[in-house]
């Protein structure tokens, strides 16, 4: 019976980040993106926490505490602290404009879960539709930083696909081995940093952080 | 324990020059610690050929024939590239390109690249090999962007976001390996190891792992540079010191081949059919068409002999995807000569360009009157790289061509189109380069030029006589990969 | 002495460089009644003052009438030319012999030797091999090297064909399965038997052999029953003995002919000087047609494509990313 | 087959083809001079001539090579190795076997090669234009006479002279169309290769005609003597050539004493009527201009080539 609860809380939570992963894509100002991926720390952190408790697994517990700390309050800090810094209060243009964007992003879901259904069947973990989902909300981060024009926004949405990695790991499979989840957390941490550092080089080089500036090479 | 060695010293040798700073034997340290994981992985070598296959550290990193040739590799073109830049870097430093700052960080981003290099290639572990490639991209990028301009930084910036974007597609198929594996092998580490996974891969649900494979093939395929993933590669080649785009094309490019050619195995062996394998013979056959052709219209040096890398990996990959004990020894064989070669041929570069103060090859002239030995090993390595008998990799795309000749002869047209664009292109520029009218001034510090023929003076035996036990290893890797 | 002539007034001009023709002082045309008239003030113009026997005149002009209607058409030709060129312009000179009187007839082909004579210490300058302006020099040990061991290994070749054949042979075998038929095995390192040696036979050796041998023989012969008594003397040359760098013959002029016949493959453009070109000038280009119709095609193709995939490459880091996100969707749809 | 007597008829026949070759042009000579109404000289000029020559003082160029003194030597050695080879009188000679048909033109293009180069040797314009010229016949020439020799090595098999000679006279008369275009196209090949009207002319110097003789023009004495008698033996060589091809009947075993004055009787006879033929085409047709020359010898070439066709076609 439990599980059958934590599995819908489970589900429940992927839509929300299925949510989530839309809201960014039409969000249009920097902050609220930064919130909405804090958002999306919490819920990953708390949907590791179900799948820990309703399996027990111990490292999962870890794994949420981990991601926690990184995603709901690191990484969020460390991009305010930036864009104070860099003083970018901006909204975010898009290439597309939001509608088409939303646009495309439904037909990705659909594409999606489409793909994932094979799949689920076989899952014998106590969540099926989460794989889908998980798949849907990397391809939704990937067509953000597809359209958004800034540097900012494209790593945010590079650290949105990043928890929804996180989120197939830890739901469709029983979370990765430790050693892993260490790994790649320690990763897109230093990512994050040099992402950082890389703002104020682009900065001080561009006077903007408009990736549009940045198309000087290529074939002529 | 030679494992231990192999991953030890780069990491210590990172750890180690970042702490000290730049001091003027920075250099020589860099090299030293580069020879001693030579030497490690030269012992991890025999040690393997003598006792044949061994995992360490429960099961975490294991050795066969496949990966430690990668790693002796790359444990070579490291300490080589070590040398090259001890002077370039000085050259650099001394033209006020680089500050005492800059050269602390190049160094210690060597050989923590290194590390992360021999890790990818060691580690027995999916998960970790993937938090290795990703380690070795943000190594690279501070590389790439050493030079602070704003055409380095544009270059990182592509590099970091491309690569980054399509690791994390690596990442979900990992992701999805380890949920086929898990229902087979159950939860926990060792669902995520080679050995395990090969032991029940035909056990494996073929649905996902194909579905896996498209994600890890994209992934990885990315830092191979297959086209269309390729966008980053040239710029990245061209924008960094000349040591790291050696480096880029010697080593970075092998190691992410090897994670993708491991999944193409994996998945083989689960599918049955050669469902992967008509996937890379796609995306190499693109390639090397693709790189060809955009060889042609190149002016920045650098940037042509990165489109030459895209295509030789575009080879490769072709060859493995070929799959068959002749293709897979003719793939190992061309990675072990292309990133020789390629790597050279950056080295001369690499002091041609700091001799000429440009990168465009319009400006480049008459490089054998002004220092022979420059110009000579240009148009060796030119000539090498083109396919010229009776260097090595005349040898292998002589059996990519032969087999793909006897196994899908419809991709041979393309190829020998490709290859002789190639050829054109490159040899038309590289030409005048070497021979021709210049004026040009002497270099502050001698050059080093012992590694570029050392490594063509390997290709070159290579291409004339291979020893029989690197015949047997090849052997033992391609029946692994077959 | 032409030119001299030329400036004297008054004479007849008389041009051979391009269409013959002869102009009076006053520059008034001059007809000519017959060729054989024109050949024959041709050839008399060309060495004025020399005294011509009339029979090699009628053997050069008349050769195939009999004597008699010769010598007729020889007379009346000349008094033909007297007409015009004044009394006596060609006047009997010793025995049976003519001659044209110098300075009445100025000839541009002698004006142009004049002028190449006036240039004569150029000329040796050329000819001189150590001299300054002469950048030829002969081929160094090296490069004579390299041409003498690849005629070397012509001659051993031709030589000894049949031991690289039946080294040959074993590669054939090996790899279709058949080479040399029976009769062949006759063939040692002496006689080459392709087939059998009723078919045909061949031996480089003998045959060698028996041309040094003849030759010996001829030359021994020679000796024994004449002499071999030598005299050196300039170049004969008919009677053309300007042998300096100009004169020399050059590959192109040697293939001459055989270019002519197959002019069509090529792409010739020649240009002719003019008769009265103060400073003449030939000239001859050839060019390849294939470069045309084959490569040039080939490398403007080459450049189109290129151009049109470069176009893969516009710097645009969201385009790139489009690029793997379409990737990776299309597989995914491939998949399916 | 090598016996004593054999080896004898060899060295007879070679003896015989050298001394008689000059006999050949004489007698072509007469007749011509008969053709053409006038007084004829006598049959035996041409060694008159020679004699001449040899007696005189050689003179030569000062920047004369080694290659312009050889050059005599190896022309004449070569006709007469190719007076060795063909068939003249007695068929199996024992050095035959030593070069088919395809080597005897070799031995041709050889005298040619040296001959040019020492024409071109002395560096005056008229050697040089001589060889180039004699080059550019020849390599239209060769190819016609391969042509030739081909249709009738594929009658009889074989590209050994003596078994062709053998197969064509010693079987039943028959007609061969084949042989009969290749007979045309012999006889235009021989007036060109032995530098005959229409394609050069031999008694002539007129600079912008003669090939032949613009090559031999610095020569004298014993070394033009040894020149014009190798084209004496050359002309020979051709027509004995043609006779062995096309009217091969008569010809004698080699050491078979008893067919020999048969064969020399035969031989004589058809070369009378060999050389009243040359002479009359000689007073027939016209001398070309050098660049019909190509046109004349590419018939030569294709009636070669008809003839090979016309055999594989009558052969079925």
């Amino acid at each position: 019976m439990g599980q059958s609860l934590s599995s819908q809380f489970v589900n429940l939570l992927a839509a929300f980040l299925l949510l989530l992963a839309f809201a960014m894509l039409a969000q249009r100002r920097v902050l609220t993106l930064i919130k909405l991926f804090a958002w999306q720390g919490a819920a990953l952190t708390a949907s590791t926490l179900i799948m820990a408790y309703a399996t027990g697994q111990r490292h999962l517990y870890y794994s949420a505490t981990l991601t926690l700390l990184l995603k709901v309050i690191l990484i969020p800090w460390i991009l305010h602290r930036l864009i104070d810094r860099l003083q970018i209060r901006w909204d975010i243009e898009t290439l597309i404009n939001i509608p088409a964007t939303m646009l495309v992003g439904i037909g990705l879901v659909i594409f999606a879960f489409a793909l994932a259904t094979p799949i689920s069947e076989m899952a014998s973990s106590l969540t099926r539709a989460t794989l889908g989902i998980a798949m849907a909300s990397v391809l939704l981060s990937f067509l953000m930083m597809i359209v958004r024009r800034k540097a900012v926004p494209q790593v945010i949405g590079f650290l949105a696909m990043e928890n929804s990695l996180f989120f197939a790991a830890t739901s469709a499979t029983y979370g990765m081995p430790l050693v892993v989840e260490l790994g790649v957390a320690l990763d897109v941490l230093v990512g994050t940093f040099i992402f950082g550092i890389f703002f104020f080089h682009i900065r001080d080089e561009f006077e903007s952080l408009d990736i549009r500036n940045m198309e000087k090479l290529k074939e002529d | 324990m030679e494992i231990a060695l192999v991953l030890g010293f780069p990491l210590l040798g990172g750890l180690l020059l970042a702490l000290v700073g730049h001091k003027r034997w920075a250099p020589e340290l860099n090299a030293l610690m580069s020879l001693i994981t030579l030497v490690a992985a030269a012992a991890l070598t025999r040690r393997v050929i003598t006792d044949g296959p061994m995992t360490a550290l429960e099961e975490q990193f294991f050795v066969d024939p496949f990966n430690v040739f990668l790693v002796a590799l790359t444990a070579f073109v490291g300490f080589t590239t070590a040398l090259f830049s001890r002077p370039y870097m000085r050259i650099e430093e001394h033209h006020g390109r680089l500050n005492a700052a800059r050269l602390r960080l190049y160094h210690s981003m060597y050989q923590l690249f290194s590390f992360t290099m021999v890790l990818c290639l060691l580690s027995n572990n999916i998960g970790i090999l993937w938090v290795a490639v990703e380690g070795a991209t943000l190594a690279t990028v501070l590389l790439v962007s050493l030079y602070r301009t704003p055409a380095s930084l544009e270059a990182a910036w592509k590099y970091f976001i491309l690569c980054s974007v399509g690791i994390a597609q690596a990442l979900f198929g990992i992701i999805l390996l380890y949920f086929a594996a898990e229902k087979v092998i159950g939860p926990g580490g060792t669902s995520l190891l080679w050995t395990h996974l090969y032991a029940v891969r035909d056990q494996l649900e073929p649905t996902v792992l194909s579905l896996a494979f498209v994600f890890l093939l994209v992934g990885f395929g990315t830092k191979v540079g297959l086209v269309p993933l390729h966008n980053w590669l040239p710029d990245a080649h061209a924008e960094g010191p000349t040591p790291v785009s050696a480096v880029l094309s010697g080593l970075l490019l092998n190691v992410a081949l090897y994670a993708v050619v491991r999944s193409k195995v994996l998945v083989d062996g689960a599918l049955g059919r050669n469902f992967s394998g008509g996937l890379m013979m796609g995306f190499g056959l693109l390639s090397v068409v693709v790189a060809a052709f955009f060889l042609s219209r190149q002016k920045d040096i650098k940037r042509m002999f990165a489109y030459s890398s895209i295509e030789h990996m575009g080879i490769v990959t072709f060859a493995f995807g070929m799959g068959g004990p002749v293709a897979a020894f003719a793939g190992l064989l061309h990675m072990t000569v292309h990133s020789l070669t390629k790597s050279a041929i950056f080295f001369t570069v690499g002091h041609a360009t700091q001799k000429t103060g440009t990168q465009n090859m319009a400006d480049i002239r008459g490089l054998i009157e002004q220092s022979p030995a420059i110009g000579w090993g240009l148009a060796l390595g030119t000539l090498a790289i083109l396919g010229m008998p009776p260097f090595g990799v005349f040898t292998s795309e002589f059996l990519v061509l032969t087999t793909a000749m006897h196994e899908h002869p419809w991709a041979t047209p393309f190829l020998l189109v490709a290859l002789g664009v190639a050829f054109a292109a490159i040899f038309g520029k590289v030409q005048p380069m070497v021979f021709g009218e210049t004026n040009l001034r002497r270099l502050p510090h001698a050059p080093a030029l012992v590694p570029v023929f050392v490594h063509l003076a390997i290709v070159l035996m290579l291409g004339l006589y291979i020893p029989p036990y690197l015949v047997e290893w090849y052997r033992q890797a391609a029946a692994f990969i077959g | 002495m032409g030119e001299s002539a030329g400036v004297r007034d008054p004479t007849f001009r008389l041009s051979c460089l391009g269409p013959v023709g002869l102009r009076s002082p006053d520059g008034a045309k001059l007809p000519f009644r017959t060729r054989k008239q024109t050949a024959l003030l041709l050839f008399l113009a060309r060495r004025p003052g020399v005294s011509v026997p009339k029979a090699q005149l009628l053997d050069l002009l008349w050769s195939d009438d009999d004597e008699a209607s010769a010598r007729h058409s020889l007379s009346q030709s000349v008094s033909l030319m007297n007409k015009s060129l004044g009394s006596e312009a060609i006047a009997p000179a010793g025995t049976d012999q003519l001659a044209l009187r110098p300075g009445v007839v100025w000839l541009d082909v002698t004006a142009f030797e004049e002028h190449v004579k006036g240039g004569r210490p150029r000329e040796a300058r050329h000819a001189a091999p150590d001299a300054a302006g002469d950048h030829g020099h002969d081929a160094g040990m090296m490069e004579r090297f390299g041409m003498a061991w690849l005629a070397a290994g012509c001659f051993v070749l031709g030589l000894f064909p049949t031991s690289f054949l039946l080294m040959l042979n074993r590669v054939a075998v090996s790899l279709t399965g058949q080479g040399l038929r029976e009769g062949a095995v006759q063939s040692n390192w002496l006689w080459l038997v392709p087939v059998e040696s009723e078919r045909a036979s061949y031996s480089p050796i003998v045959f060698l052999i028996v041309i040094v041998c003849v030759t010996l023989l001829t030359f021994i012969l020679v000796r024994r029953f004449y002499h071999g008594r030598l005299r050196y003397s300039e170049a004969w040359g008919c009677g053309y003995s300007e042998l300096t760098a100009r004169t020399q013959d050059t590959a192109d002029a040697f293939g001459q002919p055989i270019r002519h016949i197959f002019g069509p493959l090529y792409l010739m453009k020649r240009h002719m000087p003019a008769a009265d070109d103060p400073a003449p000038r030939f000239s001859l280009k050839i060019y390849d047609r294939h470069w045309y119709w084959l490569y040039l095609p080939v490398a403007r193709l080459t450049e189109y494509a290129s151009a049109k995939i470069a176009l893969l490459q516009q710097g645009r880091i969201s385009i790139y990313l489009l690029y793997s996100f379409l990737t990776l969707i299309a597989l995914l749809v491939f998949l399916r | 087959m090598v016996n004593t007597a054999a080896i004898a008829f060899q060295i007879l026949q070679s003896v015989f083809v050298v001394l008689a070759a000059p006999l050949l042009l004489g007698w072509a000579n007469q007749c011509r001079a008969w053709l053409q109404n006038r007084s004829a000289p006598s049959i035996l000029l041409p060694y008159y001539t020679l004699a001449k020559l040899f007696h005189k003082d050689a003179v030569i160029a000062r920047n004369a090579s080694a290659v312009f003194r050889v050059t005599p030597y190896v022309v004449f050695g070569c006709m007469w190795l190719a007076a060795g080879i063909v068939p003249v009188l007695a068929t199996d000679l024992p050095f035959a076997p030593a070069a088919d048909i395809i080597a005897l033109v070799g031995v041709f293009a050889l005298a040619r090669v040296f001959s040019a180069l020492a024409a071109m040797d002395i560096g005056t314009a008229f050697g040089g234009l001589g060889a180039r010229r004699e080059m550019l016949i020849g390599f239209l020439a060769e190819p016609a006479m391969l042509m030739i020799l081909f249709t009738a090595a594929f009658i009889s098999g074989s590209t050994q002279l003596n078994t062709i000679v053998e197969t064509l006279s010693h079987r039943e008369f028959a007609i061969y169309p084949s042989l009969a275009f290749a007979a045309i196209a012999f006889l235009m090949v021989l007036l060109a290769e032995n530098a005959r009207i229409p394609i050069d002319n031999p008694t002539t110097h007129l600079e912008l005609t003669m090939i032949h003789e613009a090559m031999i023009l610095e020569y004298s004495a014993r070394h033009l003597a040894l020149i014009e008698w190798a084209v004496a033996i050359k002309l020979f060589a051709y027509m004995t050539i043609g006779i062995a091809l096309f009217v091969p009947w008569g010809i004698a075993e080699a050491g078979n004493w008893g067919a020999l004055p048969l064969a020399f009787a035969a031989l004589a006879a058809k070369l009378a009527l060999g050389g009243a033929g040359l002479a009359l085409l000689e007073t027939l047709l016209a001398k070309l201009r050098l660049f019909l020359a190509p046109e004349f010898l590419s018939t030569a070439f294709l009636l070669g080539v008809l003839g090979m066709l016309t055999h594989f076609l009558t052969r079925g």
